[in-house]
């Protein structure tokens, strides 16, 4: 009898426990706890290439220069201003700020040179191709660093210092030890660091792994209690928490319920209404520095001839695209340059088919290709000029043109970029074109096009562009027209090499934004990638504990949200 | 022949069957397309970079030279490096595995013992309402789809009525708090692991009743249990001295051979609940190229079930004296 | 060898030369053991046509081993088995199967010994099928003749049966029609009747004579027991442990059965079986002797009459005894 | 008072073709001390008579109509605990598959001293083993073999450990169902007459069953001889053997083959067992029988008394 | 004899035995009231494929895989238009379940198919043949079989890039023998001793007839029996790897809609779309269960004659 009674409070203690306990929660500090889409994979910085690293990296390690939230202009962080360009011996001398590692010891100019050195030397992959136009990093005095270039180059104020500078002190020695190793870049890479000695706002206190990861207020960050660029920085929370969540669908059900006070990630549209209800929730709108466009395999015929390039871009009604499949949380995108970034982006002439209905699209398209050598079957335009269902489309040469299809992300990994390939695969149909729209894994579909180079059109993105647009050089630059190269087109334009090479030395601002816009003029002219449309970055906060978020290029989750967030009530 | 000469027989078989699985392992990984490195697309990664870092990789060897290389550093316990954690496999998966264990070990026996004990009950009143009843849940559990049922656990337990967390294995909350006890924190695993546990376990559970119940149905059948009858033995001495024992051998051998297919279901549960798995590792190494993980991962797991179907084997010779090895 | 002698100046269809067979040990997994098993240890006879041969043991004797290297089901370790002077082992391609078309069995169970998916018809034209033998229409007439002959009629009421629905009897008779189809020279029946009621059994050793007689086939008849073995067999072999340890006329051996353990088992057999009284456990021992070697004679450890120490030297070889009668015992 | 009195017994199976009489108005009765012989082809009904009396028939079979009186009590009635307290206790029973009888995964000495703690609770487990001990000396199977599993027995040993078994309680009446069938000649041989010795010895009543009619005159006092689910001739040992009456029983006895069995004597009697799903009520022989007539199909028989220790169920032979 | 032969004929032309065996088999199953539960639920299903080749019939719209409302861009309830609702981007629910319903059946019945004639040519080859064959065919069966299915068709998937249907169902098919080629060895094995093989074999049948004359119809029905437990193992299979984002991107499976479901945020908002294919796939595989667990019941000798001994 008396054990039964015994079992029975047991039983009803659990169970008090597990309801309970979310109640009791550890109190007293203000932590913000946000979700990630899933664990980050190290806290090694040189490693680290994933979305869920990065971001936590990026409170923990700080550049000499940072953006602006509102001007998007570069600002001194761990610079004390803006760095100093000599033109006689093409160097740059940065001078730094009073600073602290984590740790307590003194951010010098020998760190900074130390960064530098070590990805030099050891090339390390992401980060060298920032650096390898530097000849020599000259440590002036403890707090002067001078960087001594080959040549002029416009992305090093933009580029190379924005990288985040490491701890010398923490690093030497793994330097060296690695450097005994016969594969030191793997050796470098594959160095496990589980507290980094940091300069950001927060440092690691401690990983569970696979459940959480607790960054803690670095009392030493430099920021603390300053004012920079007219704001106030903390941070004036006591940590953050992340944790890890499989799904959007369980974080964005975790933030309902206040277990996370921030999810940090694009939210799909399929969730505003819902969220949009919740008083204690905040949706941020943001643009993105990014690209959502239509590439295609220039290297065979038709998508060699750029009438054909045309038609299809004509054929592409990109409001239609906007309002139904992003459900109006994106803006059309008629430059390889983002609209949002006000001060590259060039606007162009109307853009093709622009303001036509889906008849006169069809119409137009038919006269390009028409004019070109292009002949159907049955013509989708018929003779007393009324649209029909066009068929069996000839080249030029004569030959039937064969079907080939559009390779699309699959619809659980960007369900829009899959719903436009099939779009796209039907306006083209409409004309007889024999397009199929074809949703891949991302992988292989990544595989195919950079290394395999095997295939017709893709639809794919380019996220988090820096905002310095040199990326276009990248992407249509003949010599990167090779295998892992980005130029996945396989575009070739001497003209366009030399302007973009002519932009890549150019250190004049305003000069170099002239470059870029015809750049952007010729991209526009003769379409290796047809530019489609640029999705909102949604994100959603709870209002309850935290204040404060800063809206900015790419989202909230910027380093002046974590600076700058305030807890409610303090 | 003794049970020794059988284990270092079947040892030497599954060497070879593990030695087997390796290569074509390896062969599957290095023959697909995709590599590590097409996976990070960033303007900054250089085509430069990527041949680099493959080098440094080792993956611009000839294949025969990476199996020969790989081969011995996995002779010598030395599994390599995650190109995605740049950290030794080895202590991803020690970090995992534990987790996959706790959950896995204790659904299979929580369900085997459940289905054993109820697939006897159910059997012994065959045909009855009891029967039909336990037959019938068992077949719609077993049957139901599993990611399925896990949101659907989800939804209701979690969402609906917030009695579980949604997903995970421990609340930063309780785990954070220094004035947390042991029994704290285990009670909180334990809250975690309540809605994985239970899809884990309504799956499974039917399996051994179904089969518990037409193997006894089978024993019931022998002569031995009229020789029971005769002998004036009680009903329940019949069922759970002589029926069951004999029943639940076949049990036992399905138990190792139904591994395999409970693993299957173990990194589906760990994907929907975002159990820190060596499953969901699994999933997320393979979808990443991560070679040296994925393989490693695989490995463990053949392993675990080769070697679990030894012991079942062992298990079944110390069960049934008919089989002396 | 006296083989001529045995002979009723016959011609003789089937001999056995020292055939021998030895099994390893079974399913390496569940041996303890693992010693070899002598199944069948140098065994000599022969069948003449039209004979009806009887090979007595009890289980485990080697008499079922013995049918089965015969019909080569299975090879003999050592020794030769001829039929109609050709050597079994040596037969292949088509030899074998004009063999196969001359030798046919029937086996113990007819529960088991039927295919349970074939019709009565299909089982027992199957081997017309095999051996592409006449057309549908003469197949139909011999099928119809061989299921006359076994005393299944009318046979078209049972050519659409299956297994199932007969009884053990028909079942047994639809074993033999098969195995009579082919017009065989010899037919191995390994205990046709154990698993059937006297009556029935009684009903087939009828059919079985009267196809003897018929069509001139010999039997090899495999039985544990003594009285069908008498009721049928022209000539009794009995074989214990693998050795041939009588071979003789069927009256003679069972009327006055030399060998010790031909004693004891008509000494076995129940009062009402003998028809007459006789003293119980004449040669059988009580408890077994101890045999520290491993040859002599193989009854010497249940033989009451056996000589202690000579028969634990090696096992005798079977000596005529006069009148054809050969037994493996040198005491009797 | 006989010890067991079995009155106008029924015995039926529902099974997927209709309703299968198995036993029809079977009237015998034993005395104590006696053995009883029933013998008959297969499926004649004998093991549904052994398992009606075990109370163990299976759940399609049930009895339709008679008593079982043992000891003066009707069996039929009694509960099912009632039923299984009377189980080995007084009743035990020998079954006709030796090689399975015995539970593969325990040891046979655990098995029979099973049996006795089953029945008798006052006997401690070291006790239970001391007389399961000495049952093995009694059936002759060395102590040694106590622990051993029934796999490691050969077929005769089993066959002794079960007759070990059935003695273990003492019981007033054994059902023996084919005890030596699958047996060796000469085993078989030995097994019979150690039965035959102990239930002398022990004074306990037997019933053996057996398709074969020689184990039958070899241990039994008393044969009945079924067909069809009848008891078609029922009497003493010899005046069964010596004078048989009913057609079925001459022919069983004539098709018995002995060593000196001449095949001149033999009667070949064509056919096959009879269906017994919806037997008309009269002789089920009737298709084999050479006195045939059509009545005896339909009219229920009458059993005619030729002795008093000798009866026939037959209308024409008497 | 030239009536004699008449006779013949006319008789071996009427087969009642194989008749009223089924009907015998046909009364045993109908007494399952699983059977006939799951027969029922599975002719619903046979309905649902042949019914979904209607709606695109109707209007493009309803093509489940690529047409959209021209309406509605979002997910939306159940309606007149669109009985089930929609989907995140207009595409009608409805006409996604039934093209669910014909690729299960098509992935279910095809991979279960093939993996039951590997699984039954491997097994009967094996049993028959015994010796170097055996060990070689089992060595390679058991190797297969410690390899988790799932886990195995998703490397293959993610590592092959895209795999479409077909792939996947023969992959599924390859790595699903074993089981059922241990079972069918087994029962060789327990028939390669029976004396009807040894029988035909001393009547000179040539192996190739023992195996396939009297060896495979003997084992054929337990191969169908497990016919229907591959086919849910088929289907549920394809089903995990759609839902962990493995699945052919092409294709409307069930998988593929909880995929989409649970992957663009609507799980916890939208019943109408989460419960009908989690229903559908467990439904199917019970039917199949039921199905078999009937079957297994006509099947077995053992449980037929139950209750029949005496």
């Amino acid at each position: 009898m008396k054990a039964r009674t015994i079992k029975r409070f047991l039983i009803q203690a659990a169970l008090t426990v597990f309801l309970l306990y979310p109640g009791i929660g550890f109190c007293g500090s203000h932590f913000l706890k946000i979700g990630l889409s899933d664990e980050p994979k190290t806290l090694n910085i040189w490693l680290a290439s994933d979305r869920w690293s990065l971001r936590v990296l990026s409170q923990i390690y700080q550049p000499l220069f940072t953006r602006d939230p509102e001007s998007m202009e570069m600002i001194p962080w761990l610079a004390a201003q803006d760095p100093v360009y000599d033109e006689a011996s093409i160097s740059y001398t940065v001078t730094l700020r009073e600073s602290k590692w984590s740790d307590g010891s003194e951010i010098t100019a020998e760190d900074v040179a130390f960064t530098g050195n070590i990805i030099r030397d050891l090339k390390i992959p992401r980060h060298f191709s920032k650096w390898d136009f530097i000849k020599k990093i000259e440590v002036v005095d403890k707090k002067t660093v001078r960087f001594y270039l080959e040549e002029p180059m416009a992305i090093f104020a933009d580029r190379t210092l924005t990288t985040p500078i490491v701890c010398k002190k923490e690093w030497e020695k793994i330097y060296q030890e690695i450097k005994k190793t016969d594969k030191p870049l793997v050796a470098l890479l594959n160095y496990n660091i589980e507290k980094p000695v940091g300069n950001g706002p927060f440092t690691v206190r401690e990983w569970k792994k696979g459940a959480y990861l607790f960054l803690e207020k670095n009392k030493h960050f430099f920021g603390l209690g300053q004012t920079i660029e007219g704001r106030v920085l903390g941070p004036f929370i006591d940590g953050v928490i992340y944790k890890f969540f499989g799904t959007s669908d369980t974080a964005i059900l975790s933030l309902k319920k206040g277990d996370i006070d921030m999810f940090w990630w694009a939210i799909q549209a399929g969730y505003l209404d819902d969220l949009k209800t919740d008083k204690n929730i905040q949706l941020h709108f943001n643009d993105r520095s990014a690209m959502y466009y239509m590439g295609f395999n220039l290297r065979k015929p038709p998508f060699n001839d750029v009438n054909f390039r045309r038609a299809v871009a004509i054929l592409i009604d990109k409001g239609f695209i906007i309002s139904r499949i992003l459900q109006d949380q994106g803006v059309k995108m008629d430059s390889v340059v983002p609209p949002g970034n006000k001060f590259w982006y060039s606007k162009q002439a109307p853009d093709y088919g622009e303001g036509l209905t889906q008849d006169e699209r069809i119409k137009r398209a038919f006269q390009v290709l028409k004019d070109s050598g292009y002949s159907w079957e049955v013509p989708p335009v018929d003779g007393s000029g009324k649209v029909v269902k066009g068929k069996g489309v000839r080249l030029p040469n004569g030959q039937p043109m064969g079907s080939f299809s559009i390779l699309t992300p699959p619809s659980d990994y960007d369900p829009q970029r899959a719903m436009t390939g099939l779009i796209i695969q039907e306006w083209l149909r409409a004309m007889g074109i024999p397009a199929s729209g074809k949703p891949m894994a991302f992988d292989a579909l990544v595989d195919q096009v950079k290394v395999n180079r095997d295939f017709d059109a893709f639809i794919l993105a380019y996220g988090q562009l820096s905002i310095d647009p040199d990326w276009i050089r990248n992407f249509f630059h003949s010599k990167n027209d090779k295998v892992r190269g980005e130029n996945q087109a396989g575009y070739r334009n001497p003209d366009f090499d030399r302007i973009s090479d002519q932009s890549a030395r150019m250190i004049d601002k305003n000069a170099r934004r002239k470059l870029i816009c015809d750049m952007q003029a010729i991209i526009k002219k003769d379409l290796p990638y047809i530019p489609l449309y640029l999705p909102k970055m949604i994100e959603a906060v709870r209002t309850d504990r935290f204040a404060g978020w800063v809206d900015a290029l790419e989202g909230i989750g910027s380093i002046w949200s974590f600076c700058m967030l305030k807890p409610i009530g303090k | 022949m003794d049970i020794w000469h059988f284990t270092v027989r079947r040892l030497i078989q599954i060497i070879i069957i593990f030695f087997v699985i390796f290569t074509v392992l390896f062969l599957l990984f290095r023959l697909a397309p995709g590599d590590p490195i097409s996976r990070i697309i960033d303007p900054d990664m250089t085509p430069e970079d990527a041949t680099r870092l493959m080098a440094q990789m080792g993956l611009d060897k000839p294949l025969w030279m990476q199996y020969l290389y790989y081969l011995k550093n996995v002779l010598s316990g030395n599994f390599g490096h995650s190109f995605y954690y740049g950290k030794p496999v080895i202590e991803i998966i020690s970090d995992r595995l534990p987790n996959t264990v706790l959950l896995f070990t204790t659904s299979v026996i929580l369900s085997a013992i459940v289905g054993v004990f109820l697939g006897k009950i159910a059997s012994w009143n065959k045909g009855k309402r009891t029967d039909t009843f336990m037959t019938m849940g068992a077949l719609v559990t077993h049957t139901l789809f599993l990611p399925w049922m896990a949101l659907i656990l989800i939804w209701i337990f979690s969402y609906k009525f917030s009695w579980f967390p949604i997903n995970g294995m421990i609340s930063e909350d309780v785990w954070l708090d220094p004035s947390s006890g042991v029994v704290r924190k285990g009670l909180d695993v334990l809250h975690h692991m309540i809605l994985p546990l239970s899809t884990l376990f309504l799956i499974y559970f039917g399996s051994y009743l179904l089969l518990m119940r037409s193997s006894m149905l089978e024993t019931l059948k022998e002569d031995y249990i009229l020789t029971a009858r005769a002998k004036g033995l009680k009903e329940k001495t019949i069922r759970n001295h002589h029926a069951a024992p004999n029943a639940a051998l076949p049990v036992v051998t399905s138990v190792g051979l139904s591994l395999a297919f409970s693993i299957n279901g173990g990194a589906l549960t760990e994907t929907v609940f975002t159990w820190p798995g060596i499953g969901r590792e699994l999933v997320f190494s393979v979808s990443n190229n991560d070679y040296p993980l994925a393989q490693a991962s695989f490995l463990l797991i053949a392993a675990v079930v080769l070697f679990s179907n030894l012991l079942v084997d062992i298990l079944y010779a110390y069960l049934d004296p008919r089989i002396r090895y | 060898m006296t083989l001529k002698v045995m002979m009723k100046g016959n011609e003789q269809i089937l001999r056995l030369e020292q055939v021998e067979k030895i099994y390893g040990p079974r399913g390496a997994f569940f041996n303890k053991t693992g010693k070899d098993v002598i199944a069948l240890s140098r065994i000599s006879f022969s069948i003449g046509k039209g004979e009806i041969f009887g090979l007595i043991g009890e289980s485990g004797s080697g008499k079922t081993t013995t049918g089965r290297l015969i019909l080569k089901l299975e090879e003999p370790d050592a020794g030769k088995i001829f039929f109609k002077d050709k050597e079994v082992a040596t037969l292949s391609g088509n030899p074998l199967k004009t063999f196969r078309l001359r030798v046919q069995m029937i086996f113990q169970d007819p529960y088991q010994s039927l295919n349970p998916q074939f019709t009565v018809y299909e089982t027992v034209s199957e081997p017309l099928i095999i051996h592409r033998l006449k057309n549908k229409t003469g197949r139909d007439e011999q099928v119809y003749d061989a299921m006359q002959a076994v005393q299944l009629s009318p046979p078209e009421d049972f050519f659409s049966r299956y297994p199932h629905q007969l009884s053990g009897g028909q079942r047994q008779r639809v074993a033999v029609a098969r195995a009579l189809v082919l017009h065989p020279e010899l037919i191995i029946a390994d205990e046709p009747t154990s698993m059937l009621d006297a009556p029935i059994s009684i009903q087939i050793f009828d059919i079985l004579l009267k196809i003897q007689k018929t069509f001139n086939v010999a039997f090899l008849f495999i039985s544990h027991s003594l009285a069908a073995a008498r009721y049928l067999c022209q000539r009794i072999g009995v074989i214990y442990k693998g050795h041939l340890v009588e071979l003789g006329l069927g009256k003679e051996v069972i009327q006055s059965p030399r060998h010790p353990y031909t004693r004891a088992l008509l000494d076995a057999l129940p009062v009402f079986a003998h028809g007459k009284m006789v003293k119980r456990y004449e040669t059988l021992l009580k408890k077994e002797r101890e045999n520290t070697r491993a040859e002599g004679c193989i009854f010497y450890k249940r033989c009451s009459m056996a000589r202690v120490p000579d028969c634990s030297y090696e096992q005798p070889p079977l000596a005529d005894s006069g009148s054809g009668h050969l037994v493996a015992c040198p005491y009797t | 008072m006989p010890l067991l009195e079995v009155d106008q017994l029924s015995i039926g199976y529902d099974t997927s073709d209709g309703y299968l009489s198995a036993v029809s108005d079977v009237s015998f009765s034993l005395e104590k001390g006696k053995s009883l012989g029933f013998v008959g082809e297969s499926g004649c009904g004998k093991t549904t008579i052994g398992m009606a009396l075990m109370g163990l028939l299976p759940p399609n079979g049930s009895v339709r109509s008679g008593r079982i009186l043992f000891k003066e009590e009707n069996l039929l009635g009694k509960s099912d605990e009632a039923m299984r307290q009377i189980r080995w206790n007084e009743i035990a029973m020998i079954f006709q598959a030796a090689m399975n009888a015995l539970n593969p995964v325990h040891r046979v000495g655990d098995q029979i001293a099973e049996a006795i703690l089953a029945h008798r609770p006052g006997v401690s487990k070291d006790e239970a083993r001391h007389q399961v001990k000495a049952l093995f000396e009694m059936v002759g199977i060395p102590k040694n073999r106590m622990k051993d599993y029934p796999h490691q027995y050969s077929g005769g040993m089993k066959q002794r450990a079960i007759i070990a078994m059935a003695m273990a309680l003492r019981p007033k009446l054994i059902i023996a169902d084919e005890p030596t069938t699958a047996l060796d000649v000469i085993v078989q041989d030995q097994i019979l007459q150690e039965a035959k010795r102990l239930q002398e010895t022990l004074d306990i009543s037997m019933i053996y069953i057996s398709h074969d009619i020689s184990v039958v005159a070899e241990t039994c006092h008393d044969i009945g001889v079924l067909y069809g689910g009848q008891l078609v001739e029922y009497g003493s040992r010899e005046s069964v053997l010596e004078s048989p009456f009913h057609p079925y029983t001459k022919m069983l006895l004539s098709s018995f083959l002995t060593v000196s069995t001449k095949r001149a004597d033999v009667v070949i009697v064509p056919g096959d067992t009879p269906n017994l799903i919806n037997p008309l009520p009269g002789c089920r022989f009737c298709e084999r029988c050479s006195y045939y007539e059509a009545s005896c199909k339909l009219k229920a028989l009458q059993y005619v008394t030729i002795s008093p220790t000798h009866k026939v169920l037959c209308s024409r032979c008497g | 004899m030239d009536a004699q032969e008449k006779i013949i004929k006319k008789k071996r032309l009427k087969k009642p035995g194989r008749e009223r065996r089924w009907k015998k088999n046909w009364a045993i199953y109908k007494k399952n009231i699983l059977g006939r539960v799951g027969l029922a639920l599975l002719s619903f299903f046979v309905l649902m494929a042949l019914c979904s080749y209607i709606p695109p019939w109707i209007d493009p719209m309803y093509q489940p895989m690529s047409g959209v409302d021209p309406e509605i861009s979002k997910s939306t309830g159940p309606s007149l238009r669109h009985w089930l609702g929609t989907d995140f981007m207009g595409r009608d629910l409805f006409s996604q379940l039934l093209a669910g319903a014909r690729v299960a059946f098509m992935v279910g019945i095809s991979s279960a198919f093939m993996s039951i004639l590997l699984g039954t040519l491997v097994g009967m080859i094996s049993g028959y043949m015994g010796k170097w064959v055996d060990t070689i065919l089992m060595r390679l069966a058991d190797i297969i079989m410690v390899m988790p299915t799932l886990l195995v068709v998703l490397i293959l998937a993610a590592l092959f890039g895209q795999l479409n249907i077909w792939s996947i169902v023969l992959i599924i098919a390859l790595f699903r023998w074993p089981g059922v080629s241990r079972v069918i060895r087994a029962q060789t094995l327990s028939l390669r001793h029976r004396p009807f093989i040894e029988s035909a074999k001393v009547s000179g049948a040539s192996h190739m007839r023992i195996i396939f004359r009297h060896i495979m119809p003997n084992v054929l029905p337990l191969s169908f029996l497990y016919m229907t437990f591959r086919v849910t193992a088929a289907i549920n299979i394809e089903a995990a790897l759609a839902f962990l984002g493995f699945g052919d991107p092409g294709t409307v499976s069930w998988g593929m809609m909880l995929q989409w479901v649970w992957k663009t945020g609507h799980m916890f908002k939208a019943p109408y779309w989460l419960l009908p294919p989690g229903i559908c796939i467990s439904l199917i595989t019970l039917s199949f269960y039921m199905l078999g667990r009937a079957m297994d019941e006509v099947l077995d000798p053992r449980l037929r004659k139950e209750g029949e001994r005496y």
